[in-house]
């Protein structure tokens, strides 16, 4: 054994076990400070707070699907309209929301099985080129079948308000939460699993994870239905939040920054899709109330956008791994 | 200390960890080195060291006296080194004589030696137009010493060259190294776990262990001397 | 050693084109339970695309496979549960995942790391267990990928240029390993001395063709063999 | 106000003794915002010039503008920042029908008087079931009739057709001309997010139309008459208020704008180009003072005018402010102003003004001709209406009543 | 039969831009193995400078010729300023940053000139030729096609032809490899990058005068359009970058005129679907490459 090995590795046989904190605890813990959170919280501050729950719902699936799958996908935003539709529908018809719910998982997970099976055969720009062709996809969709859908101007969504002591944005704040920690809970055991080995293996090495006995296609496709069903959540959360659903809430740049939300948060992490989903809400909110101070009327909206900007380049170039990372020491693509 | 290439106090590294330590070595003109070793003794890390491909952190390379820390590594080409890398570094997503022609480039090569090339090779002109993705392994590594042979090198840094060649292959090579040695004045360093082979044509070898240099004589002094053989060749 | 049942591989007159290229013509191949069976032959012969039916990467234009006596239609991910395990020419490993885990991934369902560790153990990188492939030297990943094959409990063991790079201290274990495996070992390789000393029983391959079939020894002294593919030298 | 009571304004959201906080959302980047990101600083700065001259019964607007790129989703959260954070006493002039729609419940649920929606949906008229929305902009439909009596008149025996944008701006605005004329002669519609209407218009030449009724936004607007102008295509075009303002235009196209001679288009405010009139006196010297002198064009009047409204509501609600009473006197209705047609709210019509007078495009100018028309968006007739002129008062501002 | 005729000739001009634009794409993918998604809001930011510069001056060549040394600059800042800091371990660091960079030029614009859409005075006639009543392309469209087709000419021929081309798609490919043979590496970047974003400065100067007019958002829909069009095509291929511009300009307009606005989207993505599922690298893609 050479020096540089020994210092590589603990020196002794056999390391000892990683002892593994149980996301069951975890998610325990974060259960307890949501709540009390909500009781803290101003209205709206527990409306935005409601926002980033739902927000994490989907940064989760999708990190798991982009980060350990190795798949992209500029797509998600129109998997969460397909969830959030579903949910209107729902709603509006038998005003049951658990019901509308699962149904909106349910069907989003169809979908994104169908979009997965295409999917699982492309790669990289293509794989990115398809998906873009979905979510620019969802107008032409509910203006085609407006008597469903209602063209542009969307559905609104009849909701029982909630019992006289909770304030609807607290409620609102339990019911996303609610979604997006049983959701990390079951991705985070299912990322810990075989599945989650899978995964990996087929974004380092297809040739490898084939020979390894890993079903290529049968994994991809699986990841994507996974974190089209937190899409799924994701959407009808939005449709409960908004009481209201348009195409024009589910534009292409939904996806894009859900995208750079899971990149910068760090990609491939839970802890990463969390920083994602927060920065999604709190960032262009800390843009415009910078702007707001410019004052002039050509400079607000702009001055946002432009703050907006510097920060991704600022943080891509100064933690490459995302704000989460603890950097997987990786050896450089070297000779 | 002078030469062809001169390294004197060598020491290099990946991030803290420390690889190499003070190697001094030189290749003259017309000089075959052997860097022979066991695996992780540190003869990749020589060889991008001199490249330039990791900078190094203490002391210094030179080539015909020019230091090559003032030498950026696309350069080192007009200094007369080819550099065929370990893992063969063929861009596969360009066809052979694409990557062929990427060699010769510097030096505005012809068509023609490439064809020289070919002659040395036969599969490679059967497969001229293909992308190096569909190569073999042992093709790939011909087309890796074929494209550091046509950019006309003085000194040729050589990893493992024998890696994935059949036998007949390995001796033609060998055999051609010490012809280029001879004709053209060509310097070689040259790494190799073959043994037996890389000392049979080199006039020095020497001996890595740890990142230091544990032995260093006439191959011919090498080959012969057992205590070492046993001790750090495993043969 | 009886090979007239019909247990084991048997490859049946395989025949691969790529566009005007033949890269295996008509070759034929029984490997019986336990033998050690090497495969040679100069560069671009067809080892590897032979290594590639068995797994499914190439379809043959013709030619059939069998296993254990049936017919048998491979595909890459199924191996493994045929009781096959494949290693890649040079490393085919998941940077992003420790060595536990890369060892892991090769393991039948319901595993235990602890299996895991006895393999690793066994192929002696069961230290690096939580380190990460991509930086450990050369020989041990070649060391974590043969862990990854072994950990599937194959029948049979294909090894693509497994010596590749390797100095001779590798090289000796190498060869204790595949002498003491109680398995079917599949080897393509250049290193001779490796090929020489483990095999049962060597093919060789010359422009797809199957130029000679025998003991070591046999090949060895086979003019053209060494006319094809070992040289003067050897 | 009597503290103890409690409905006075001493705790009413927004509104205290010195200051009235109102809130918008308003798309000011994107695609979206180019005219719309005019119309609410040009609020701003008439409430700016109210402001200056002692305010509305000793209170100060403060406006708070807030940009969601018209997108709905990002309406949501501003609106709600509004209402619950900033706690503004009313959202005014919320631009646009998608995004506004979104928000129409929530502001019901908070009791936010929601005044004077910037969009011809029919949506905002629904007392029963928003009662606190109201809208501003005659709705497409009664544009669309009053559009269609004008070709009806003038273009009798014509081939009259029809492109609109596929949403329900293109589809009431057909509907209201449909009333009038039956089914046109061929319909094509376009989406926003394929800047090509070379099919459409292809497919009007080829249908032999004559007149080409257009409910279309600005930037198609331009397209459209451009893309005919290319293809040799020359017909009538009669264009929605939405679609027509001459500056944007003229803008648009360029070298091309000599192509909007003779558009029939209609408006119901007095026109930018209208010099003599007073109301665009007293908006061009506001604009001048508290606009930083913005390109004067139909949605600085447009701003002005929901402002100069809303201050005119304010006044009528009197000292004792609360959202209640805001409401009620929208309700009550009487307000003169700029309009060149009457507002229409009452208990029972939460609709703006009910009806239009046509203009038309001469050397780049638009100019009114004909008499405005009332009507509504059911079969009820398109009735010709005395103008009736009337001029702001003398400082500018609305009085107290 | 006019009808088709008529929206064939609409189709194949709509097509012709998205090809120019696609063309970016490619260029910048075979020079850097990246999608650039700041690729239109860069167009766009050139454009606003020629067309400024052609006001000013009077010319409207003058402002071209600005407008696309204007994108060489750009495309060359953008490297050398930004994207070389970039991590590019993964892919999506530099996907990131570009849509970082979208909103700062877009921001930008929007602070120097308005969110208002400008007028984008065309250099030719857009009055189409009339055949039997039926129009045809006009002067202009023809001055895309023609610029298009030189743009392919000069990128195939750069491509298989010279000695930059080959260092280009080395040092993207191989970065380390092609440093050794001599490449130099940045440099090629850098070059990529700016004939890159040249070229996408000629796409929105060819488009904008047919669509809305200048606006910071200007590009948006066409960046859409085009990298559909580029991933039909085949990344790789300028040749397919072309076919595919026409293919989707063409399904476009036929779905548009036959079908319905609404429909044209789900169009497209049909026709991705079944063409990327038989051929996953697009119409144009090379052989599969060899994994074991
Ligand atoms: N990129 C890297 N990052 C960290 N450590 C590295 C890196 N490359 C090599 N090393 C370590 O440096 C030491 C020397 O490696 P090097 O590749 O130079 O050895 P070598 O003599 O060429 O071995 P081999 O015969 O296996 O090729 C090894 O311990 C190796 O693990
Ligand atoms: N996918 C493919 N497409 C085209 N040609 C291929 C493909 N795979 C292999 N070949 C060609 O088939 C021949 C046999 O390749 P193979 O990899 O089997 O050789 P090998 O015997 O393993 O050689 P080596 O000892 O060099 O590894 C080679 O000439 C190679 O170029
Ligand atoms: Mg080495
Ligand atoms: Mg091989």
């Amino acid at each position: 054994m050479t020096a540089i090995e020994e210092r590589i590795t603990t020196a002794g046989k056999k390391p000892a076990k990683r002892r593994k904190i149980s996301p069951l605890l975890v998610i325990g813990i974060g259960a307890v400070l949501v709540v009390a959170l909500t009781y803290v919280l101003p209205p709206f501050r527990n409306y935005q707070f409601a926002t980033v729950g739902a927000y994490f719902c989907v940064t989760a699936g999708l990190t798991v699907l982009t980060g350990l799958n190795g798949q992209l996908s500029l797509g998600h935003g129109a998997l969460m309209a397909t969830g959030a539709y579903t949910l209107a529908l729902m709603q509006n018809r038998f005003n049951l929301l658990a019901a509308g719910i699962v149904a909106a998982i349910l069907v989003t997970t169809a979908v994104g099985a169908v979009i997965g099976l295409a999917a699982a055969r492309l790669r990289g720009p293509y794989l990115a080129g398809l998906t873009l062709a979905v979510a620019v996809v969802v107008p032409s969709v509910t203006s085609t079948f407006d008597e469903t859908f209602n063209s542009d101007q969307g559905l609104t969504v009849a909701l029982e308000p909630p019992p006289e002591a909770i304030l609807m944005e607290q409620w609102q704040a339990w019911l996303c939460w609610g979604g997006a920690l049983v959701t990390v809970l079951l991705l985070s055991y299912l990322v810990r699993g075989r599945f989650g080995r899978e995964m990996r293996a087929v974004r380092d090495d297809e040739t490898a994870a084939k020979l390894a006995g890993v079903s290529v296609a049968r994994t991809q496709v699986l990841a994507f239905v996974v974190s089209s069903a937190c899409a799924g959540l994701a959407g009808a959360l939005f449709a409960v939040l908004a009481q209201s659903v348009s195409p024009g809430a589910f534009p292409l740049t939904l996806s894009l920054f859900l995208v750079m939300a899971i990149v910068i948060g760090g990609l491939g992490r839970l802890w990463g899709a969390l920083i994602g989903a927060v920065l999604l809400v709190a960032l262009p909110s800390v843009a415009q109330t910078i702007a707001e101070d410019a004052g002039s009327q050509r400079l607000e909206g702009n001055l946002a956008l432009t703050f907006f900007g510097v920060v991704l380049v600022v943080v891509m170039l100064a933690a490459p791994g995302g704000l989460a990372s603890l950097r997987v020491p990786r050896r450089k693509k070297g000779l | 200390m002078s030469g062809l290439l001169a390294v004197e106090g060598l020491s290099a590294g990946y991030g803290a960890v420390p690889v190499l330590h003070e190697i001094d070595l030189t290749v003259q003109p017309g000089e075959i080195v052997a860097v022979l070793g066991a695996n992780g003794a540190g003869k990749t890390t020589l060889l991008r060291t001199v490249s330039g491909l990791l900078p190094a952190t203490a002391g210094r390379v030179t080539i015909d006296g020019v230091d090559l820390r003032t030498v950026r590594p696309e350069r080192m080409v007009r200094h007369g080194v080819a550099h065929v890398p370990e893992g063969r570094g063929v861009v596969t997503e360009l066809t052979v004589d694409e990557n062929l022609r990427l060699g010769g480039l510097w030096r505005r090569s012809k068509p023609a030696d490439r064809d020289e090339i070919y002659e040395l090779f036969p599969p490679l002109a059967e497969r001229r137009h293909q992308p190096g993705h569909q190569l073999s392994g042992g093709e790939r590594q011909m087309l890796a010493l074929g494209r550091a042979l046509i950019a006309k090198p003085r000194l040729l840094l050589l990893d493992e060259p024998s890696l994935g060649l059949a036998p007949k292959i390995i001796a033609q090579i060998m055999g051609l190294l010490r012809d280029l040695r001879d004709r053209t004045g060509l310097a070689v360093l040259l790494v190799e776990q073959n043994v037996r082979s890389a000392l049979s044509i080199a006039d020095v070898g020497v001996v890595l262990s740890l990142g230091r240099v544990a032995a260093r004589d006439s191959a011919a002094t090498l080959a012969a001397d057992a205590d070492l053989r046993h001790a750090y060749l495993g043969f | 050693m009886s090979t007239s049942d019909n247990s084991g591989l048997s490859l049946q007159h395989i025949t691969v084109r790529f566009g005007g290229l033949l890269a295996l013509d008509d070759v034929s191949l029984r490997v019986s339970p336990g033998r050690v069976v090497g495969v040679i032959g100069p560069n671009g012969a067809g080892k590897t695309t032979l290594f590639n039916v068995v797994s499914g990467f190439v379809v043959p234009q013709s030619g059939a496979i069998t296993l254990d006596g049936r017919a048998f239609r491979p595909r890459p991910h199924q191996l493994n549960r045929n009781g096959i395990a494949r290693t890649l020419q040079g490393v085919g490993q998941f940077n992003g995942m420790t060595v536990l885990d890369n060892v892991l991934v090769g393991a039948p369902k319901r595993t235990g790391e602890d299996a895991a560790f006895e393999v690793l153990e066994r192929c002696g990188v069961a230290e690096h267990a939580y380190s990460y492939p991509a930086l450990l030297p050369y020989a041990k990943r070649k060391r974590v990928e043969l862990a990854r094959a072994l950990v599937a409990r194959p029948r049979i063991l294909m090894l693509d240029e497994p010596a590749g790079g390797l100095d001779t201290d590798e090289i000796a274990w190498l060869a204790e390993l595949i002498r003491e495996a109680d398995m079917t070992v599949l080897l393509v390789e250049h290193h001779m001395d490796l090929v020489m000393s483990v095999c049962d029983e060597i093919l060789v391959l010359d422009f797809g063709k199957p130029i000679a079939l025998g003991t070591p020894g046999e090949i060895r002294n086979d003019p053209k063999v060494t006319d094809a593919y070992l040289g003067a030298a050897a | 106000g009597d503290s103890n009571n409690s409905g006075s304004s001493a705790n009413t959201p927004g509104v205290t003794d010195t200051e009235i906080v109102v809130g918008t959302h308003m798309p000011l980047t994107g695609p979206a915002a180019a005219g719309y990101s005019k119309i609410a600083p040009a609020s701003k700065a008439y409430f700016d010039f109210v402001n200056a001259n002692g305010g509305v019964h000793g209170r100060k607007i403060t406006y708070k503008i807030m940009d969601d790129g018209y997108n709905p989703s990002n309406t949501q959260q501003v609106v709600r920042e509004l209402v619950l954070q900033d706690k503004v006493f009313a959202i005014l002039n919320g631009l646009g029908t998608p995004t506004h729609t979104g928000v129409l419940d929530f502001l019901k649920t908070n009791r936010v008087p929601d005044l004077f929606v910037a969009s011809g949906s029919r949506s905002w008229n629904q007392p029963d079931k928003y009662p606190g929305t109201f809208g501003f902009n005659p709705d497409y439909t009664v544009e669309g009739k009053i559009l269609a009596t004008h070709v009806k008149e003038t273009h009798a025996g014509k081939k009259v057709c029809f492109l609109g944008q596929d949403d329900d701006f293109g589809r009431d605005s057909l509907a209201g001309i449909e009333k009038i004329l039956g089914p046109v002669a061929a319909k094509q519609s376009y989406v926003t997010s394929n800047p090509n209407v070379g099919p459409q218009m292809g497919a009007l030449k080829a249908a032999g139309c004559q007149v080409v009724m257009l409910a279309t936004v600005p930037g198609f607007t331009a397209l459209s008459i451009g893309t005919a102008a290319k293809i040799g295509f020359k017909p009538q075009f009669v264009v929605s208020n939405v679609g027509s303002d001459p500056t944007t235009l003229a803008k648009t196209l360029g070298a091309a704008a000599p192509l909007l001679e003779g558009v029939v288009a209609a408006n119901y405010l007095p026109l930018a180009t209208d010099d003599a009139n007073p109301w665009i006196q007293l908006y061009k010297k506001v604009n001048a003072q508290y606009n930083g002198n913005a390109e004067f064009d139909n949605n600085i009047i447009y701003g002005m005018s929901v402002a100069y409204l809303f201050v005119q509501t304010l006044q009528a609600a009197g000292q004792d402010l609360t959202r209640e009473k805001l409401i009620e006197t929208v309700e009550k209705g009487g307000f003169t102003g700029p309009g060149l047609v009457p507002l229409r709210f009452s208990k029972e019509d939460h609709s703006g003004y009910g009806g239009q007078q046509l203009t038309k495009l001469t050397d780049g100018k638009a100019t009114y001709f004909g008499t405005p028309y009332q009507t509504d968006d059911k079969d009820g007739p398109v009735a010709p209406l005395q103008a009736q002129v009337v001029a702001p008062p003398a400082n500018g501002i609305p009085a107290a009543q | 039969m006019d009808r088709f005729l008529y929206l064939t000739f609409d189709g194949l001009s709509r097509g012709a831009v998205y090809a120019a634009f696609a063309l970016a794409l490619v260029l910048i993918w075979r020079a850097a193995r990246i999608v650039n998604f700041a690729q239109g809001a860069m167009a766009v930011a050139t454009a606003y400078v020629g067309y400024s510069v052609s006001n000013a001056v009077g010319s409207y060549w003058v402002g071209f010729a600005v407008a696309l040394t204007g994108g060489l600059v750009l495309g060359a800042v953008v490297e050398r300023v930004v994207m070389r800091f970039v991590d590019h371990s993964s892919p999506l660091n530099g996907v990131v940053v570009a849509l970082g960079l979208v909103l700062i030029i877009h921001g930008v614009l929007g602070m120097v000139y308005g969110n208002e859409y400008l007028p984008a005075p065309a250099p030719f006639s857009r009055d189409a030729f009339q055949v039997g009543g039926v129009a045809l392309l006009s002067r202009y469209d023809l001055f895309v096609f023609a610029a298009v087709g030189a743009v392919v000419v000069l990128l195939t021929l750069l491509f298989t032809r010279t000695e930059t081309g080959l260092r280009m798609r080395a040092a993207a490919f191989a970065p380390d490899v092609s440093r050794l043979l001599g490449v130099p590496v940045a440099g090629m970047l850098t070059l990529g990058w700016a004939l890159a974003a040249a070229v996408g400065s000629l796409a929105g100067m060819l488009v904008i005068p047919t669509e809305l007019g200048l606006h910071p958002n200007a590009m948006d829909l066409l960046f859409i359009s085009a990298f559909t069009a580029a991933v039909l095509g085949g990344l790789d291929s300028p040749v397919g970058a072309v076919v595919g511009g026409l293919i989707v300009g063409l399904l476009l307009t036929y779905v548009s005129g036959y079908l319905g606005a609404t429909v044209a989207p789900m169009a497209v993505l049909a026709l991705l679907v079944v063409v990327l599922l038989g051929r996953p690298g697009g119409l144009f893609s090379g052989a599969k490459a060899r994994t074991a």
